[in-house]
């Protein structure tokens, strides 16, 4: 049925051997980047393929496991190199090599003439292959492959740059945080396949049969543990707390990448994971706990950041996480469709605002490049009124930010309203949902704040460049500016295959699609969740569920209208603000030190500890034990030998007292 | 043909036979003929693997008297089964590579190297194919001889040192194991053996406390070779001194002696000991992962760090090993030959650039990525490897061997060796980033070549097994599947009857010589009394 | 006859006193000849003894021991005569080149 | 009478004995050593063992200690000239007290094999000592006495090529 | 009065002894009449005659003969030391040459003294009566004192005749008390009398003045072959000994010593096995230990070997203390193997001396490796052998020594013993640093390699190797010799 889905993931892999192996020799960009492009939209293609096949099939029958080859056996553990193919992976493919197909063909005008362009190109291909290991893969190890291969691409990539310090820095921060999560990822699946294993003699990685004998486990108990371990393999990926650090430092790559990996799929690679995995994290109420509270305070936390930012990408960095920290609140609302649906909806705005900054950059750099200008081309600070230069970027900006805003009609609003009533609604945490849906409303408030201060502050007002280098911004190429507009579009209408209930009622019982799609993957969990939910199904009344859509809608429109207050209206104020309160500023402009904090608790301590290790341990020690053993066996012999004196009285004397000891001991004894 | 297996080992001597001939100012030719005889001995290890049965039986085997005075006798035994059989072939595979790396390196009294290089092979070949106690004992001392002086003769700054201390540790440990040996020979003739041979001791029942001190001696023996913490501090030393090959063949085999000690003899040989032992053996291992992860993050030598990494990465083996389940052997087997490969990958590349600049200070280097880029690709290669990326052959290792622990009853200290992960990418990829990324500041480093033809030629087979072994390692663990499942089964039937009353297995002080295992499960079950429990001998290579 | 006893008495003590001269004594062939006085005793120990045992043997040993004292008592000398030769001393205080 | 011939043979063995070991001049404790000698041979005589006694006189006190003297003279050494080690000395006696000690325990605690020779004092007297001593050392110790004359040659050959001016 | 009637005697027994004193007579006479220039003839003439001595004892193998009343047997014991001894003379014979030619004191005396002690040292391995071992003894030490006083000009070796006579001639008046003693209590100097009166004893280690005539003999075998602390004239004696003679005394005379040793041990008090076992135990870890600590220390080659030989006489006490055939057999197997790799091992030092100063310096080996490839590797050989590398005889025979004591149960000793042989390689590496790992400090000239001494190195690595990858040919005569006693 699915017998071709293999070729999902093989022609990112042909693309990335290609353009690895002979990009060098190639030279001309517009085949490398032509190859690349093509390897991704074939990929999009059998996709497409694959979705509309699997569309056709009645709702149960919407699954498909497809075994390439055995990977390894070993005893009763077996993993296979085998796609999972189901409504969810379909969703991802689909994502991931839509999304990817426009980046690659952003990239092409975006790299233009970088050094190292079919490195670029090989890389992202590699990611594009890895990422799609990752959704595809149907055992837990493939998908493990997929998710560390995404973070070595990510780490790739990030270092593209590799001469700078910063950027191999942040690839690094990105590799080990990411190895941070891994470990967690391990240990749940080691515990999970061993508890699984041991208790109820199923030795099994794959989902599917994971699945079906899911019903064994109990709840709580070891499955917290499992999934707490899970969640912490997602939060390395998906930049939550306390993992998060890396992804704005991450920005250190080329923009596309940002938009990519770090936007539109690889972070949300943990929300994937979770949903992928919901009938096991269904039954630990405490860790949707876990996670709903750290999505929460992700979201909130990581918006406060985005306010104070003056770097274009990083205050874009932080809305991603931000935002990944709603898709966290969802799955742990048990609400993994809308989780899913913000995914998907994050992933066009969020890549058509990276990608349109990436525009701006782009416009910037090579402005200011003209002047021999060392200005950041990223700082914002030095952007304004770039509308009037670059209208299709402005415009598909705008709409791509009214998204992230939550403003009625367009996509964002139809998940992140979702989401926050799932986080009022759902049944798992009690008291704690108010808290959870007041976090995720100010968290939305604050969103649309920054976002619009960001539009404000580089499209609208005065530029604030040097006129003469004003001169030179102008327009991007239609390369870049095509996957901008797809991406807008779609940041517009991709909200209506998704529309809550509450409104699809409104407008004449439209269902919602998206939901609906996904249920064969989520019906097990949201039955067992009716039946175990700890505080019972809640019924508000729709009244309330009106209240708290206009209430989010309202905040983000404080939101918005403060941004333009502050930059548009008397843009002195946020100086002044600044002075009144630096130290919150500072703080919040410095990310509330986290970062220093890791390093004073973590990474300095790590150091000196190995430090210590070697010139404390297993120097002075280890090798002291050992040297001082042959240095003390060396001292013996040099003792001993000052006995042999050289005179004869001293040797006999010797022999004599050895006599007379023996004789002694064996007469008296 | 029977005698392929002495034919591979005794290769290499015939070869130093050639070298002698050769005079010693003609080094370009004394290289090639190295070089060909390692080629040759390779080919001929081939049909070894190509031949091999997938079962659990020794196969190849030689079996002749060779001594037999006073109460012992020696036999000239030699055998593989699916867990020597590839480290035989990773040491042929190995030392072409290592005769190549030193091509250029080596320009003083090439001919002693080589010759070194060669008995060295024979001596490893031997250890690893001796199916005889004492024979094993004899290769496994003479391995020391040639290393020594590749080590001191060849070896930098601090050579000497470094030599000696390898030479004087390894020494100390495999003495008390000759002690042990002895002791065990002695058992097992009171047991109505006559000779050395493995198999035979195999069958031997030890009573507990007999056990425990020969698998004390055994185990320290293997420990120092391992190395395991805290017994590690001569590899440091002796990799940072020892020229490339010597690295090479050091990480890359000749640590492997200890590990696969392990699962050749002192796992199966006292099972109920190595049970007992395990959280002491468990516990060393993890502190030497953490341990040796953290050393090596602060390490300014690239070669120092690249030694530590070795330490985590044994550790892992062992973790694996004595989780006594068929994941955790196995993966420690794969992770043998994993590290065989990544390990000597990594001490090429080290060796690489300290022939360029004669330094190999983490703080001299920088930018070196713009400036070589293949160096760049296949180092980043190796190094994902090291650290353990799926795909590459470190993960699937690594991975069963911490699956396999976690399974067994050393849970929780694989909880702990699992963020070895993280650590083993922290010190790799900031040692990666500190040498290749970043500006390329130092003008030293600015006139440096990228890999010649030669060294891509040496690196090109071990990236291609990286990743061979990281995608498909299905056939290299059919091949040892059957053997280690003969390991876990001997090393489980005996805790079976240990947890039984001592004294009604065995009377006491009189250890009998049990029906194997797997031929008579059930007579275990049932406590069969001493005397009826003593058919003659078993030797099924007799039979034969 | 006396008792066997007090002869082998009077040998230990002869023995004892020549130990003590070999190990005080500076002079090479002072202890030579506390060596010959140990020898001695051991003499009168074997007359004693095959006195007592009725038995010629140990006479016959301390014939060989004569034998040898006179063979040693030659070569020693000189050993000592050559050694005095080089360096104009027999004292064993000067008889320390090789030493540790 | 023998009683106290032995104790007074006893004493003078003793102190010359210690003459020997005490003496400052070599030759004072060649003299003693002599003396010693006939002590001994005197022993023998007791023991009924007169040829022994022969010999110890002749070989003995004669070309040994003659030997010695002569040495002692030909190197004109005249007093132990070095200084004192006191605790040499101390720790030399006090080795040489435990030997006595250790010898004297042996002694008192031991017993002899049972006589059991069939050389009795009377028997000895009648046959005569010589002839016995020569029976015995030319049948059952044939051998011993011919190495002794193996033994003499090296002593001779080694004295030659040690002690002889030029070779 | 009838007259003394010698009896008609086997002289089997003692054939070889009887060549080897004829030849060493005749070589005296020939002696006069060689110029001075040509000695070395003399020392090819013993060396043939060493050869056709091996030859006589080989062909007496396995018989067993008494003779002369008991005062001397003819068994393999006996043949199989006394093999060690040709081995360790000829080989002796061998370096003799060149050095003492460079030492200007090439005496044709030598060889006849060399084959005196060798039948010395035959006496006391055949002989079966306390007294024939005695003169044995005494033979053989007598030709030493002369051996190692043998260059008079040198004081060095002066002073270690000297010592060697003084310490010798001391630990000879132990042993004789011993043998008195024996006597004493047993009424025979017979070693196989002693036996039977012990054997009849209910508790043989309740006869005081047995079991201090036991004693104080293995003091004075313990003199004999260096063991602790009766080992102190061995570092100054070997050190000032003529290079040659040094490497024939750390080997044969040693082997003799466990020769007669185990005679007496084995045969006569061998129902005292339990006391004498526990006082080796001792002996052997002292030995051992110091030996092996203190040669640690050495710079000087010929003291550090001389070192090494006591850690070698502690080694096989380890052997003795278990008294089994096993590690009895790996004496007799150790001390062929120390015969090879010493002899050669100080054959090397002969050729690296230099004139006026003979003994080499550990430093002096520096670089030698590459400068004399051939030398080094048999120096390594031996270097690696004494320090119980396979595959060589050290290692064969180490490792019987020490199944002997684990076979006895002694597996402290053993344990120690290898301990020992590990701290040991150290000192032996440290040697081959020098040759392999050191650059010269001084050019080296060009090593003078006479065809005597070409030969027995070649014997010396031939014997080392081949005794270390086949033992069995010479364990199994071993094993076979040790029986039979």
């Amino acid at each position: 049925m699915f017998d071709n889905v293999w070729l999902i993931p093989l022609f990112p892999l042909l693309g990335f051997l290609i353009n690895g192996l002979l990009g060098k020799k190639i030279k001309n960009e517009t085949v490398i980047g032509g190859i690349g492009a093509f390897a991704v939209l074939c990929s999009f293609a059998v996709s497409c393929m694959t979705i509309l096949k699997l569309l056709s099939l009645p709702g149960e029958e919407r699954l498909a496991n497809v075994k390439v080859f055995t990977w390894m056996t070993c005893g009763n553990f077996n993993a296979d190199i085998a796609f999972l193919i189901d409504p969810l992976s379909c969703v991802m493919i689909m994502i991931v090599t839509g999304v990817g197909f426009l980046i690659h063909i952003y990239s092409i005008g975006y790299m233009h003439g970088e050094e190292g362009f079919y490195r670029f190109f090989a890389y992202l291909n590699l990611f594009m292959f890895s990422m799609l290991l990752l959704v595809l893969g149907n055992n837990l190890l493939l998908m493990f492959v997929g998710w560390e291969g995404v973070g070595l691409c990510s780490y790739l990539l990030i270092g593209y740059y590799f001469h700078k310090k910063s950027a191999g820095d942040a690839g690094k921060k990105a590799f080990v945080m990411n190895r941070v999560g891994d470990f967690g990822f391990l240990l749940g699946a080691f515990t999970l396949y061993w508890f699984m294993g041991h208790n109820f003699n199923v030795w099994t990685i794959q989902f599917t049969e994971l699945g079906k004998n899911a019903h064994l486990l109990p709840t709580g108990g070891v499955v917290t543990v499992i999934t707490l371990c899970f969640f912490l393999g997602a939060t390395g990926k998906s930049a939550q707390i306390p993992l998060y650090t890396w992804l704005p430092d991450a920005m250190e790559g080329p923009t596309p990448v940002s938009a990519l990996i770090h936007a539109a799929t690889m972070v949300t690679a943990g929300v994937y994971m979770i949903g992928r995995m919901n009938f096991l994290f269904i039954r630990s109420p405490e860790t949707l706990m876990v996670i709903a509270v750290i999505g929460a305070c992700t979201a909130l936390f990581a918006a406060t950041i985005g306010t104070a930012q003056n770097d274009i990408k990083r205050v874009l960095a932080y809305s991603t996480v931000s935002q990944l920290g709603y898709m966290f609140l969802a799955m742990g609302s048990g609400a993994f469709a809308a989780g899913i649906f913000h995914l998907m909806t994050h992933a066009f705005f969020k890549a058509c605002l990276f990608l349109g900054s990436g525009a701006v950059i782009h416009s910037m750099h090579h402005a200011l490049h003209h002047v021999h200008s060392h200005d950041d081309a990223q700082d914002m600070r030095n952007m304004g009124g770039l509308k009037s230069k670059m209208p299709l970027t402005f415009l598909t900006f705008l709409l791509a930010t009214i998204a992230i805003a939550g403003i009625p009609g367009f996509s964002g609003f139809f998940s992140k309203d979702e989401i926050l009533w799932q986080a009022f609604a759902n049944p798992h945490h009690g008291q704690l949902n108010y808290l959870l849906w007041g976090m995720g409303a100010v968290a939305a408030g604050l969103t649309a704040f920054y976002m619009f201060r960001l539009v404000f502050m580089t499209f609208f007002g005065e530029c604030r460049i040097t006129p003469k280098a004003k001169d030179h911004l102008h327009e991007s190429p239609m390369v870049i500016v095509i996957p901008l507009i797809v991406l807008a579009g779609l940041s517009v209408v991709g909200g209506y295959i998704g529309i809550p209930k509450l409104l699809g009622d409104l407008f004449g019982g439209i269902p919602n699609y998206f939901e609906h799609y996904l249920e064969p993957v989520f019906r097990l969990s949201e039955e067992y969740m009716a039946e175990h939910a700890a505080h019972g199904v809640a019924h508000h009344s729709v009244a309330l569920e009106w209240g708290l859509m206009g209430t989010s809608v309202v905040i983000a429109l404080i939101g918005i209208g403060i941004a333009f207050a502050l930059y548009v209206v008397n843009t002195s104020i946020p100086a002044k603000f600044t002075a009144t309160f630096p130290a919150l500023h500072r703080a919040v402009y410095n990310k509330w030190y986290i970062d220093e904090l890791y390093d004073y608790v973590f990474v300095n301590p790590c150091k000196a500890l190995g430090r210590f290790l070697w010139k404390g341990f297993d120097v002075v020690v280890v090798d002291g034990v050992v040297n001082g053993v042959a240095k003390v066996v060396m001292s013996f012999g040099g003792i001993i030998r000052y006995m042999q004196s050289g005179f004869v009285y001293d040797y006999s004397w010797s022999m004599a007292f050895g006599v007379v000891v023996i004789l002694g001991y064996y007469l008296f004894k | 043909m029977s005698n392929l297996l002495s034919l591979t080992t005794f290769l290499p001597i015939l070869g130093v036979l050639m070298l002698l001939f050769i005079p010693k100012d003609s080094k370009s030719v004394l290289r090639s003929v190295t070089f060909v005889v390692t080629v040759v001995t390779f080919i001929a290890s081939l049909p070894v693997l190509i031949g091999f049965q997938n079962n659990a039986d020794f196969q190849f085997v030689e079996n002749v008297p060779w001594i037999a005075a006073g109460p012992f006798a020696m036999r000239y035994n030699i055998g593989i089964d699916g867990i020597s059989l590839w480290l035989v072939i990773l040491t042929t595979f190995i030392m072409p590579i290592a005769v190549l790396s030193t091509w250029t390196a080596v320009e003083e009294k090439v001919k002693e190297y080589m010759i070194c290089l060669l008995l060295l092979e024979t001596g490893m070949l031997g250890a690893f194919i001796s199916l005889d106690l004492f024979l094993f004992y004899i290769f496994w001392e003479v391995m020391l001889i040639p290393m020594y002086f590749i080590i001191g003769i060849w070896g930098g700054k601090n050579k000497i040192y470094a030599a000696i201390k390898f030479f004087v540790y390894t020494m100390a440990g495999s003495v008390l194991m000759l002690v042990a040996l002895i002791f065990l020979y002695f058992k097992g003739t009171a047991a109505g053996m006559t000779d050395f041979s493995l198999l035979h001791f195999y069958d031997l029942r030890l009573d507990p406390a007999t056990q425990t001190w020969l698998f004390l001696a055994f185990a320290f023996s293997f420990a120092i070779k391992v190395p395991m913490f805290p017994l590690h501090t001569w590899l440091p030393d002796a990799h940072t001194e020892a020229p490339t090959a010597g690295s090479v063949i050091l990480a890359a085999i000749l640590l492997k002696m200890g590990t696969y000690g392990y699962v050749r003899f002192a796992m199966p040989l006292f099972p109920d000991a190595a049970h007992r032992f395990t959280p002491l053996i468990a516990t060393l291992a993890v502190i030497g992962i953490i341990y040796a992860a953290l050393v090596a993050m602060v390490q300014e030598d690239v070669k120092k760090l690249v030694a530590y990494s070795s330490v985590a990465h044994l550790g892992f083996v062992m973790l694996g090993l004595f989780a006594f389940n068929e994941q955790g052997i196995t993966g420690g087997m794969l992770q043998m030959l994993n590290h065989g490969v990544s390990t000597g990958a990594l001490f090429l590349i080290v060796g690489f650039i300290y022939e360029r600049r004669h330094t190999r200070l983490i703080t001299d280097f920088g930018g070196l990525s713009k400036q070589m880029p293949i160096f760049a690709t296949i180092f980043m290669i190796v190094t994902l490897s090291s650290i353990g990326l799926p795909g590459t052959n470190g993960f699937v290792g690594e991975f069963m061997v911490l699956l396999g622990a976690f399974e067994s009853e050393i849970r929780w200290y694989t909880v702990i060796a699992t963020s070895g992960v993280i650590l083993s990418a922290v010190y790799m990829l900031w040692m990666f980033q500190r040498v290749m990324f970043g500006e390329l500041d130092n003008p030293k480093n600015q006139k440096l070549l990228d890999l010649n033809a030669r060294e891509i030629g040496i690196m090109l087979p071990l990236i291609a097994l990286i990743f061979i072994m990281g995608v498909y390692p299905n056939p290299f663990i059919e091949k040892m599947q059957p053997a280690i499942n003969k390991l876990i089964a001997q090393t489980k039937t005996s805790s079976v009857t240990a947890q039984l009353p001592v004294d009604q297995v065995l009377p006491a002080g009189h250890p009998v010589v049990a029906p194997a295992p797997e031929q008579n499960p059930a007579a275990e079950q049932q406590n069969v009394p001493a005397e009826e429990a003593t058919p003659a001998v078993i030797n099924p290579h007799d039979a034969k | 006859m006396e008792n066997l006893n007090s002869y082998l008495t009077v040998s230990a003590i002869l023995f004892s006193i020549g130990t003590i001269g070999v190990l005080t004594r500076k002079n090479a062939i002072v202890i030579f000849m506390c060596i010959e006085l140990m020898l001695n005793a051991v003499n009168l120990t074997f007359i004693a003894l095959s006195r007592y045992l009725g038995n010629l043997d140990g006479q016959v040993f301390v014939f060989f021991v004569m034998t040898v004292a006179a063979a040693e008592a030659a070569v020693g000398l000189a050993l000592m005569i050559a050694f005095y030769n080089n360096k104009e001393s027999i004292d064993v205080e000067d008889v320390n080149m090789l030493k540790w | 009478m023998e009683t106290l011939f032995f104790a007074i043979i006893t004493l003078v063995a003793i102190v010359s004995a210690i003459l020997v070991i005490s003496c400052k001049n070599p030759i004072n404790s060649a003299l003693a050593l002599v003396m010693t000698f006939f002590c001994l041979a005197t022993y023998y005589v007791m023991l009924d063992a007169p040829f022994m006694a022969a010999i110890q006189v002749m070989v003995y006190a004669g070309a040994i200690m003659v030997l010695i003297v002569f040495t002692i003279m030909l190197l004109n050494i005249r007093v132990d000239a070095t200084k004192k080690h006191s605790h040499k000395i101390l720790l030399g006696s006090i080795i040489g007290f435990f030997t006595l000690i250790n010898t004297v325990y042996i002694l008192m605690k031991s017993h002899a094999a049972a006589p059991t020779g069939p050389f009795t004092g009377d028997m000895i007297k009648q046959i005569g000592h010589t002839e016995l001593i020569g029976q015995e050392m030319f049948t059952k110790f044939l051998l011993p006495f011919e190495i002794t004359s193996i033994l003499l040659l090296v002593a001779i050959v080694g004295a030659v090529i040690l002690a002889k001016k030029k070779l | 009065m009838d007259m003394i009637t010698i009896p008609a005697v086997n002289m089997t027994p003692i054939m070889p002894e009887i060549f080897l004193s004829v030849l060493a007579m005749a070589l005296l006479l020939i002696n006069v009449f060689v110029p001075s220039g040509q000695k070395s003839y003399i020392g090819y003439i013993s060396f043939i005659g060493v050869i056709a001595a091996a030859v006589l004892v080989g062909t007496g193998w396995g018989m067993h003969v008494e003779s002369f009343n008991g005062a001397v047997v003819q068994d393999n014991f006996a043949s199989f030391f006394k093999m060690i001894f040709l081995l360790a003379a000829g080989l002796a014979i061998l370096i003799s040459d060149q050095y003492m030619v460079r030492e200007e004191c090439n005496h044709g005396e030598l060889y006849p003294l060399i084959l005196f002690t060798v039948v010395g040292m035959m006496l006391m391995a055949a002989g079966t009566d306390l007294m024939t071992i005695f003169l044995g003894l005494e033979v053989m030490s007598v030709s030493l004192y002369v051996l190692a006083g043998f260059n008079r000009e040198n004081r060095k070796s002066n002073e270690a005749g000297l010592k060697y006579f003084l310490l010798g001639a001391f630990s000879t008046g132990f042993l004789l008390y011993g043998m008195a003693l024996t006597y004493g209590a047993t009424g025979s100097t017979r070693i196989a009398d002693i036996a039977t009166f012990a054997a009849q004893q209910s508790l043989p280690s309740s006869n005081v003045m047995l079991l201090a005539g036991m004693l104080l003999m293995i003091t004075g075998f313990a003199f004999k072959v260096a063991a602790a602390p009766f080992h102190m004239w061995t570092p100054d004696v070997y050190e000032g000994a003529p290079t040659p003679m040094t490497a024939f005394m750390s080997a044969g005379p040693k082997a003799a010593g466990f020769a007669a040793a185990l005679r007496i041990l084995l045969v006569s008090f061998s129902t005292m096995q339990a006391d004498w076992s526990q006082l080796f135990w001792v002996l052997a870890v002292l030995t051992m230990t110091v030996g092996n600590i203190t040669a640690l220390r050495q710079d000087n080659i010929k003291r550090m070997l001389a070192y090494s030989s006591i850690a070698h006489a502690g080694y096989c006490l380890v052997g003795f203390t278990a008294g089994n055939p096993t590690g009895t057999a790996g004496i007799m197997f150790y001390m062929l193997s120390y015969t090879f790799m010493n002899i050669g091992a100080f054959a090397i030092i002969v050729l690296v001396g230099k004139k006026g100063e003979p003994n080499g310096n550990v430093m002096d080996f520096a670089g030698f490796g590459f400068k004399h490839p051939a030398l080094a590797v048999a120096m390594s050989i031996f270097l690696f052998s004494l320090a119980g590398m396979p595959p060589t005889a050290g290692f064969i025979g180490k490792f019987y020594l020490f199944s002997g004591a684990i076979q006895k149960g002694y597996i402290w000793l053993a344990v120690i013993g290898v301990l020992n042989s590990a701290a040991s390689v150290y000192y032996y590496l440290r040697v081959m640093v020098y040759m392999y790992m050191k650059e010269p400090t001084e050019e080296f000239d060009w090593l003078q390699v006479s065809a005597p001494i070409a030969l027995s190195l070649l014997i010396s690595v031939t014997g080392t190797l081949v005794l270390g990858v086949v033992p069995s040919i010479v364990l199994q005569y071993a094993q076979e010799a040790i029986k039979l006693i």
